[in-house]
Order: structure tokens, then C-alpha cells, then sequence
């Protein structure tokens, strides 16, 4: 698929929360071609400081306008320096990256299950599967953090209509408890639903895990450090278990990997070797 | 008129002088999302071992200080798949085709060479001799002036075609491994490799990257690169590739100048994908900018 | 209580682990201006040699990524100016201080160990042996394990305190150096001076620096200079003084937790002229927050 | 002499022109202590992007307000980003470093020779001569530059009343000419002056030719690479002419070294052996 590379011009900066921010950028090309669950490439300096662009998944496409939008929050280095674009500045990009989910059809029973700042991709996939038939209330959408401060709670979300649970681990927001804790509550008494995941490496591994106790199919999608983001460098892999009929190797490793940027981001319940 | 771009090496004519680097292209079809391939010189392909490698657990890369980390460790596709699945569509853009190969054993090289002197869609071989020699006790092939063109010449026994020795920068006398490859019937030197580094988590007080060290590449090793390009054009009769931190055409000009034919770009590839075409435009303005007709009447022309 | 930062290297006394490096802090005056030396674990003078030196013509220097070249050439002010100039000064300060010695003849290091011998100021030496060897064809005394041995012997033999071996990156196995140097003597190792390197004008078409080459030094060379010290440490008895790119208490950190018992800020200096003193606070922040009391139970602890 | 090193903050920024810039900075100490042709360090940037610190002379001292200036042209890489801070921020700054002018008593017949930027010091040094008892009208004081946008002219600089004598090499503003071409004009006539010169070092050396030739005293400020600025790597060293009475070296150069931040930036005319 064909993936743009240029400058693109921030249109739009808002503040979600104090240290999440949404930035918008003029780049038809992108939003007319991206689906839930892929990413972009930001090149937050024109200096090599730091050298790798960052990832960002697409929270909206508006193909309208002809603007993508992204909502992150500031965690490091490049984040900082991203969050001190304005308006009108222009920034290198390069998307849209990686495989989406699949988009749910009308009739699904579905569980969202965004962690910290895994909301983005499943806002937009909410917004798909909606516009695909899915019925807003069919859609449990679990958005959790740490606490009231670190939720992504934009006001697009509540207008989904969706059945939306907040949570926060320490009670400051919507129910006390992880993501993790209520999926595990809902799924206990259904499993005639699929999940679909985003957010932090450990809260993804005890969703996995929840998944295949229960057998209920799932999809999540992972983070992992990203020098390049297409698939060149094979930097982002993660173990996944090993294909039963590859042929010999030479390095006899008790696994595969699959390259989180060109596979996924987004793999299969059960998919991935957890470390 | 617009300058001449085209070099040459052993006969084997480059649109341009700027390839894309080993292991930091994959095997292009990515980047073949992005822009046209033929717009290159020409592509190396990530090392090829004959069997397939899934190479080290993650994690693999650590970004420093305008450089970076990585220990991928030969991920690859194997000889075969290479073949089925790679080569074709390579050879379906008009630019050259350079396939790496490396090697835990000389023989593993021998028959890497042997089998793709069979395929005319491989332009030339790139010989990646920084792997560990398992037969020797783990040694780089690399590291001494003997075993590495024991590697070349095992190679050049199979391979008609130019055959390119990739060496490594971690050594005390990088001119003598250059010549010993040479000797041995290298067509061309690329260098360099990446250097031996390491990064350590302070707070959990491991290392960075599951394989303990990794090499490291980009911006920061630019000087390195430079130097040791300059003393190998220097002493060396063949053409000579220059390779590291290379992220603009400033950049690909001061290899040429320092007597490179050619560059290749690695790592500036990830963090700018369109870097290997704006350095072919660069230089082509460069010479337009300073009159020189020809890419080639810069080569080697560094003043003392 | 505040934790113990205190390391002792073969009976000398450091108050804390962290040194200035030699070339990056002259004599001390300068710094002495902005903050009390006596803060300091140790200064490391700039390299000196028997006569004074002017050192190579400007430009001596050059800013690449993260890092900087210099071709500075041992500009100093020669052992007798040292003495009556520079020394008193150092020696007013609560801190160890180290000579740096530099030569391009065996005598010339045995010279100055001798005449350094007889004062008691002079904490310890340290050999830079990163020089032209003029008597064997301009090599570099440390390039390969033999010379590098024999200096280390010629100043043993003259000097009665403890004597650091100050080793070059440009090897290919510096383990063979490392146990080159302490057959011969060395009662400890710093590591690792600068990597060869160059920069090239392109208005101009000819070299940035004066002498062409020069030393590749900062931030860009901390994984190449921690894969080194990691290196040497687990395979070398005495202790180990990391060097290379340091400008924060966990850059020193990564160091000492591949087994460096102390470090040495240089380029640093330049750009962050309090470094030395901010990583002196930053290692007793670290310290304490993880619970140590003494920086030697993290010494050479990082986990593969 | 003492020298502060530390993270001062943006009091005032201010737009001489489209690409001059002056800032000011709370710097108490730096303010109390600062001659004319001293400078500051000034690190653009927290990263490693670029290393060095720049160095700028210190324009302007205010000791009542405990604040210092400088006035910069936006350069390239480093000037760039220190355009790009604002009023509130917070940069690190070392100084005061190298050795001022002397400054001229009463009764002198002064000629400042500004090329450039090597404006700011000889405003600094012009304040302090007239407040030392020298008439205005006794300054000649020639600003140059390529034209008249490059052109350092602050009214600062006019309210001193000074014998101002702008120039531009294209005539865009003031005479047409450089800077040497005016001061050698000048010094055609009269040798019973003191030159006071700052700018690029093809006019310094120009300069110094001059003046050597008619045998008139000078004091010539240097620009050169810095990566320290306070005397411990001797990068930024310029080659004089040797001692007479050194003894024996080394490396029998047919120079010597002196460090432009520590011996310097200020030489004697007649000292500095230009390339
Ligand atoms: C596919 C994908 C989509 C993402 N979508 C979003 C999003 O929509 N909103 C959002 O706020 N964040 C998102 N992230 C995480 C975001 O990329 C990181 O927060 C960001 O890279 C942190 O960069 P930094 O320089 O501020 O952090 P630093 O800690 O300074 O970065 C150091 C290195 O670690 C990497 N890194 C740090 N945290 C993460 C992380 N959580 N995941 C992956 N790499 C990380 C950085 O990219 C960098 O390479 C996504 C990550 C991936 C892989
Ligand atoms: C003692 C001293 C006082 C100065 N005072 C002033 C002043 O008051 N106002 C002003 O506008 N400029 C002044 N300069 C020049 C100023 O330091 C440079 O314009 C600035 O360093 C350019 O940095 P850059 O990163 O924008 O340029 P780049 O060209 O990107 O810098 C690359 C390297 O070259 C150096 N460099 C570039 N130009 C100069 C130069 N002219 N002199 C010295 N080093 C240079 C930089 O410091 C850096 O190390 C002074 C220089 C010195 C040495
Ligand atoms: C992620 C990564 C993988 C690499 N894999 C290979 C490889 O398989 N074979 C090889 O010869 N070089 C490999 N290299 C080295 C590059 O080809 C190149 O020599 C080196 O990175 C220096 O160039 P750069 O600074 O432009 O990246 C790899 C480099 C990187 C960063
Ligand atoms: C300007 C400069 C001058 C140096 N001079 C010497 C020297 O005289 N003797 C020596 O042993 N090392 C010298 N070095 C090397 C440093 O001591 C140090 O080993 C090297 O710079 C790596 O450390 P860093 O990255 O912290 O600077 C010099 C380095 C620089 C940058
Ligand atoms: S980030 Fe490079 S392959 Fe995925
Ligand atoms: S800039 Fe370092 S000595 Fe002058």
C-alpha cells in the first residue's frame, strides 16, 4: 500500500489535558487512506536529537478536511519536543503505517479495552465499526490510567454514544480498578464477544491471557521501540510463536518474529510470546 | 546539461552513486511503497545466510546520542525464499541489485556465492565479513587481514560477477585488512561497518539490548567512517564505497571528496525515508552549483 | 547518613569516582574560577611532555554530531613550567592529582616519570600512550600490545605510585592491550581516548582540521567507549577508569556498572562546565534512591 | 577573576531587525563584574544539538537591574535556535570570560572600527569611555556591514552622540565602502589615534596591515571557534608571533598559540599572525 512521506502543516493544536495533547495536519493523502490501528511516523526534530521519529497511531481521519489527527501524551524526550509545535508549523511524517484491525460488522458484540494511551486507535475504530453497522451501545468501550489526570477523555469519545466505562487504578476517575480488572469482570459471565486492546505491554500480556482461558478472540495492539516504522530495519520485533511447518533455520531459536510496524501493530489473541 | 552522475565498478555501471545500505532496507520492497527503487544507484540487500535466521530476541535497538544501537543478528530469509520471493521483485526496478551475504563458515559464503552466480538479476555481492568465524573460535572474519580474504577468495572462486569485501571498522589497522582483501580479488571495498557498542539500563542495571552489545551506526560515526574511507581510497587501487552516517547530500559529498565512488545509506533511511533521494539530488546540484560536469571529477580531490 | 563515595585505587584514595580527563581541564585554573576543585574525585592534567609543545596549527577542532573532533597536538607547557606553574596550584586543592604524560621516545616517558617521581604532589601518573612512536615509524605506541607494554614498563621502573595506563579505541582487540599493559605494570586502566576521525569542507574541498585527522570525542562515542571499558574490566584484574562521553550521572552510572571504578568527564567540560560536579551529586542521588551505601557495591553489577 | 556559570532567564527579547536579535538576561553577578570585549557562553540548546555553546559579547551591562545583553545576528544552526527562545526561558550561560579593551581615559582620540556583527562589544566599550571622562565627539565610531539590513544599528548606539559614521559595502545605507575603507581614509590624515576594531577576520587583518603600516596603536577583538570558552581545551587558539625568549620546544613551530577566549578575544595590533 502507498505510504506518503513529506512536511505536513499542524492545523490544529488543543489541549485534552495538561500533558495530552491533540495536534491536527493537513495530509489528504493519509487521511484518505488510513484505517483504525495504523500509525504514524513523527520526526519530532530536524536535529538527530533524538534521531528516531516516534509513533503515533491515527485517532482521526477526517477525509473531508483532509486532516489526520493524533492525541499523545507527553512521556519523554520526543514527546516534549512534539508537544512544543504550533500551529502552522510543518513536521515530517510518514504514513499510514502497519496492518489495522479488522473492522467489526453490524451485529458484533465488542469490548474496547484502552489503557493510558491506547485510546486513540480504538476511538477510531469505535467510529468505523458504528459507521459500519455496529450498534453504539453493542460497543463497551473500558477506558482506564493510572488516575483522573493521565485519562484520555475527549469529548469525540462520550459522543459515540458507546457504553463507555472509565476507570482509574486509584478510584480518581469512573470505577477503581485496571482495565484488566473489569474486562475480567465482563468477560467472566460472556465470552460471545471480541475484544479488541491497546495500551501497555502488561495490561496486553493479562488481556492475552484473560482471552485464551476464556477462548474469546481478540485483538490487540502492541507498542515497541520504532527506528523506522515500515518495516526496513526489523528494530521492532517481538516473539511470536514459532510457524508449526517453517523449515529448518540456522540459529534454531524457539521462536519467530514478527515485526510490530509491517505485521502489526496489531496481532491475533494468542498470537504473540509474551516475555 | 545536467552532470554526469553515472560511476562505474569493474564494469558494472551505477545510474548514481548512492545505494542503500545492508540491513537497512530490507529487501525493498518497502521503501518501494514510498518512492520508485530505480531512482537509486543501487540497493544492497540485508546479509542473506544460506538457511533462514530469525536472528536475536528483542530487544534489538537502543537510540544514543545521534546515533543508535542495534542487534538484529542476521534476520533474514534464507537463500531460498531470497530467491522465490525477494529477487524477483528487486529485479523488477531498474537498479542495480546487490545482495549481501554472510556467514558463520567459509564454506556457508562458498555456496551463498556459488548459487547466486547463477542468477544474472544479481548485479554484484556485497561480502559481509563482520560475522563471528565459528570455526575459529568466534573471531569476526573481519578482524584480521587472513581470514577476511580467505572469505574473499573463497568467494571469488564462485562469483564472476564484482564482488564487493564490506569491512569491518573495528580494527587497528583498517588499510591492511583493505589490502589483504584486495590481494584476495576483492572488486571494491565498502566500509564501513558498524562499531562495536553497548547502552546499560541504569535502573533495572541490565543491558539495553538482549545480545549484551550491538553496533552502532548514524550521524554520531560519521567522522570515523570518513577517516578511515580516506586512508583506505588512499592506499587502495580499487573502488571504494563509502558507508556511515550518511544522512544528506554534504554528507555523501564529503566521502566522495575524501575518494569514495560511491555511498551507501543505512540508518539515515529510518529516520528519513526519502534521504537517499534527496542526496542524489544534492549532489547533482552540487556539481551544478560548482561546475563540474561529471560526479566523477570530485572523487578523491580532498586538499591537504 | 550519605552514602559512601569514596574508591581507592591500588592504596590511593579518591574521595568520589569522578575525574576530569586530560586535555579537557588544562591544569585546573580555569575551572577553578567557576567551582572549588576540591569537589572533585581527581584532576587529570592535560597530556605533558619533556619540552613544551605548541601543538598543531588552527582549526584544531570541529563540531560533528553529538560529539567534537580535535587535533589540539599536546599543546602544553613542558615539564619545567609544569612544575613551577602549574602544580603548586593543583596541589592547593583537596583533590588527587594525576599527571598526564606524553612522549614520542621511550626516555621521553621514563624521563618525566623519573623527574615526577620526586614530587609528592603528583598522586599518580597517568600514560597516554595514544602517541607517535617516532623511533618505530610514527605507529601508535598503543596500537599493538608489545609497545604499549614496553612504555608501561620504562615508567613503572621510574615511578613509585600508582600508574594508569590511558589505552586508544582504535584496536582491534583492546582485551590484548589491557593485558599487555598491566603484565608490564599498569596498576590500573582508563579508557578510552579518542576515536580516529575526520570532517571535510565542502565549500572548500579540503579538511576541517589542520592535520587532517583528528580525535572523535562526546556523547556520540559513549557506546563504543562502555562496550570497551565492559570489556576490559571483566577481563583485566585491576581496576578500571571509564572515559568516553560522560556528561551525566547516569552516563557515569552505565560506566561504573560495567565495572569502571571511576570515570572521567572531558568534553563535557566545554559545553556543561559543571558536569563533573552535577555527576558527583547525580551518583549520590542514584545512590541513595536505590538503597547502596557505598558506590563500590555497584561497581561491575550489570546483569546480561 | 570569577565566573558564574549557571541557568539565567529571558527577561527581554527584541527585534534590532528582521534577522537581529537582541535578548537580555537576569544575571546579577555577570552584570556587576562584565568589561567591554568580554563575552558569554551561551548554550542554545539542552541536547547535544548542537554541542558547543556559542559565544556572544556582552552589548550591554545594566548593573541596576542586575541584567546583561547581547545582540546577535541569527547566523546559522545555533543562532537559529536561540532566536527561537522566549522571554521566561531559561539557557545556560557562562561568563564572564576573555579580556576586555583597555578602556581610554579622558583626552583620547578614539576611532572604533565595527564590522558586523563586532558591533556589540564597541558599544559596551564606547559607554564606558565616555563615562571614563572621553568626549563623545572625540568616538569616531564606523558600523559597517554588507547592507543595510545587516547593519547593527540600535539607538543605543545613536544616543551616545558619538561621530557615527555608518557604511554599507553596496551603499544601501550610510557610505558606500567597507570598514576598512573608511577607518584607512581616516588614518590617511591623522596617526595620533587609538583603533578599537571588532569583526570578521578579513577585516581584522586588514586592519592590523593598516595600522602596522602607519605605525598607529590598535586593539583588535578575535572571533574564533570555541568549544569551551574559558581556556581548557585550546581549540579556539590563534597563532602569534613567537616570544623572543621562549626557550626550547618541541615541535619548533615558527609560532605560538594563544587561546582567543583566555589570553584573548581582545589582541594588540601587530600581535596576531594572520593565515
Ligand atoms: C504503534 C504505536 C502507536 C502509538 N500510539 C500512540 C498514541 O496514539 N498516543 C500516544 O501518546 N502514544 C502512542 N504511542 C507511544 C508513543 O510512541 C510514545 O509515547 C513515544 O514514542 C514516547 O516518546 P518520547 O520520546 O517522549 O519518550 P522517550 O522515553 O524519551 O523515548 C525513548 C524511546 O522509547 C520509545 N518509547 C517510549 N515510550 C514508548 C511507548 N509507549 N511505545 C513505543 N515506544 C516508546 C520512543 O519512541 C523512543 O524510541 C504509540 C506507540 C506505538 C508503537
Ligand atoms: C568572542 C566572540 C564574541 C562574539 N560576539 C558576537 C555578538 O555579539 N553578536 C553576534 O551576532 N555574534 C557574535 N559572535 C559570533 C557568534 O558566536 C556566531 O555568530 C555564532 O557562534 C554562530 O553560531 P551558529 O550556530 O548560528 O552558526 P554555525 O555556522 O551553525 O556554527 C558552526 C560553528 O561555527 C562557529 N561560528 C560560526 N560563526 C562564527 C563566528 N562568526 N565567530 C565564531 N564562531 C563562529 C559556531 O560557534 C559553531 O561552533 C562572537 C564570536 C566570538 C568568538
Ligand atoms: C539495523 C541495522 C541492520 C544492519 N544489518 C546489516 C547487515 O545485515 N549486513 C551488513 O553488512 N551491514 C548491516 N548493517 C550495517 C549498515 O549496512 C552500515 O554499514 C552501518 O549501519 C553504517 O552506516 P549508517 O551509519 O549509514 O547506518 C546494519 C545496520 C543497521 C543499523
Ligand atoms: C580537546 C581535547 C584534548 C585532549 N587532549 C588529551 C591529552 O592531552 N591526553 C589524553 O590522554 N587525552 C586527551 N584527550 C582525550 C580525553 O581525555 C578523553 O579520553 C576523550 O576525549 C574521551 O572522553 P570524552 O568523550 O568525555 O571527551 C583530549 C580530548 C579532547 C576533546
Ligand atoms: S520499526 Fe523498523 S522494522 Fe519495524
Ligand atoms: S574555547 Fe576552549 S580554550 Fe578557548
Amino acid at each position: 500500500m502507498k505510504k506518503h512521506c513529506g512536511r505536513y502543516t499542524v492545523t490544529k493544536k488543543t489541549f485534552v489535558s495538561r500533558s495530552i495533547i491533540r495536534l491536527s495536519f493537513r495530509a489528504e493523502e493519509i487521511s484518505k487512506s488510513a484505517i483504525p490501528g495504523q500509525f504514524i511516523q513523527i520526526r519530532v526534530s530536524d536535529s538527530f536529537s533524538p534521531l528516531w521519529p516516534r509513533p503515533f497511531s491515527i485517532y482521526d481521519a477526517d477525509t473531508r478536511r483532509g486532516e489526520i489527527s493524533i492525541i499523545f501524551k507527553v512521556a519523554g524526550y520526543g514527546t516534549n519536543l512534539l508537544g512544543g509545535k504550533k500551529e502552522g508549523d510543518s513536521i515530517q511524517i510518514l504514513g499510514p503505517l502497519g496492518n489495522g484491525f479488522p473492522i467489526p460488522a453490524g451485529g458484533s458484540a465488542i469490548v474496547m479495552a484502552a489503557g493510558g494511551i491506547g485510546m486513540p486507535p480504538l476511538y477510531l475504530l469505535s467510529k468505523f465499526a458504528i459507521e459500519n453497522g455496529v450498534r453504539p451501545n453493542s460497543i463497551i468501550f473500558i477506558s482506564g490510567a493510572r488516575n483522573k489526570s493521565q485519562l484520555f477523555d475527549p469529548v469525540e469519545l462520550t459522543e459515540l454514544n458507546m457504553d463507555l466505562r472509565k476507570c482509574t487504578d486509584d478510584g480518581s476517575e469512573g470505577e477503581k480498578g485496571t482495565v484488566v480488572d473489569i474486562l475480567e469482570r465482563l468477560i467472566g459471565n460472556e465470552n460471545n464477544l471480541t475484544v479488541y486492546a491497546c495500551g501497555p505491554s502488561a495490561m496486553l500480556k493479562k488481556i492475552d491471557r484473560s482471552l485464551s482461558e476464556k477462548n474469546i478472540s481478540g485483538f490487540l495492539s502492541l507498542e515497541e521501540l520504532m527506528p523506522c516504522g515500515y518495516g526496513i530495519c526489523s528494530g521492532c520485533a517481538v516473539k511470536v510463536f514459532p510457524d508449526e511447518n517453517r523449515g529448518e533455520t540456522d540459529d534454531n531459536r524457539d521462536y519467530h518474529l514478527k515485526r510490530v510496524c509491517a505485521e502489526g501493530p496489531v496481532f491475533k489473541a494468542g498470537e504473540v510470546m509474551w516475555q | 546539461m545536467s552532470a554526469n552522475l553515472s560511476v562505474e565498478i569493474n564494469g558494472l555501471k551505477f545510474k548514481n552513486p548512492v545505494l542503500t545500505a545492508s540491513g537497512c532496507f530490507s529487501y525493498g520492497e518497502e521503501a518501494s511503497e514510498i518512492y520508485d527503487l530505480s531512482l537509486l544507484g543501487g540497493v544492497v540487500t540485508k546479509s542473506l545466510t544460506y538457511l533462514p535466521r530469525e536472528g536475536h530476541p528483542p530487544p534489538k535497538v537502543h537510540e544514543t546520542a545521534s546515533g543508535m544501537l542495534n542487534a538484529i543478528g542476521l534476520t533474514n530469509v534464507g537463500l531460498e525464499r531470497f530467491l522465490s520471493e525477494k529477487l524477483p521483485f528487486l529485479a523488477g526496478n531498474d537498479t542495480n541489485c546487490i545482495v549481501s551475504i554472510a556467514g558463520s563458515r567459509l564454506e556457508e559464503y562458498a555456496r551463498l556465492a556459488e548459487r547466486l552466480s547463477d542468477e544474472e538479476d544479481v548485479d554484484a555481492l556485497e561480502v559481509n565479513i563482520s560475522c563471528p568465524n565459528v570455526d575459529e573460535g568466534g573471531l569476526e572474519f573481519g578482524a584480521y587481514p587472513e581470514p577476511a580474504g580467505k572469505v574473499i577468495a573463497a568467494v571469488k572462486d564462485k562469483f564472476p560477477r564484482p564482488l564487493i569485501a564490506k569491512l569491518s571498522p573495528n580494527v587497528t589497522d583498517i588499510v591492511n585488512i583493505a589490502r589483504s582483501v584486495t590481494d584476495s580479488g576483492a572488486d571494491s571495498i565498502s566500509l564501513i561497518n558498524t562499531l562495536v557498542g553497548t547502552a546499560i539500563d541504569v535502573k533495572t542495571r541490565s543491558f539495553k539490548l538482549s545480545n549484551g552489545f550491538g553496533g552502532l551506526s548514524g550521524p554520531a560515526i560519521k567522522p570515523v567512517a570518513l577517516a578511515m574511507v580516506y586512508k583506505v581510497a588512499s592506499a587502495i587501487k580499487v573502488p571504494v564505497i563509502g558507508i556511515g552516517g550518511i544522512s544528506s547530500a554534504s554528507d555523501a559529498i564529503e566521502f566522495l571528496l575524501a575518494g569514495a565512488i560511491a555511498v551507501q545509506v543505512g540508518t539515515a533511511c529510518f529516520f528519513d525515508p526519502l534521504a537517499p533521494v534527496k542526496i542524489i539530488d544534492g549532489i547533482r546540484e552540487y556539481l551544478e552549483d560548482n561546475n563540474f560536469d561529471d560526479v566523477n571529477d570530485i572523487i578523491g580531490t580532498v586538499r591537504q
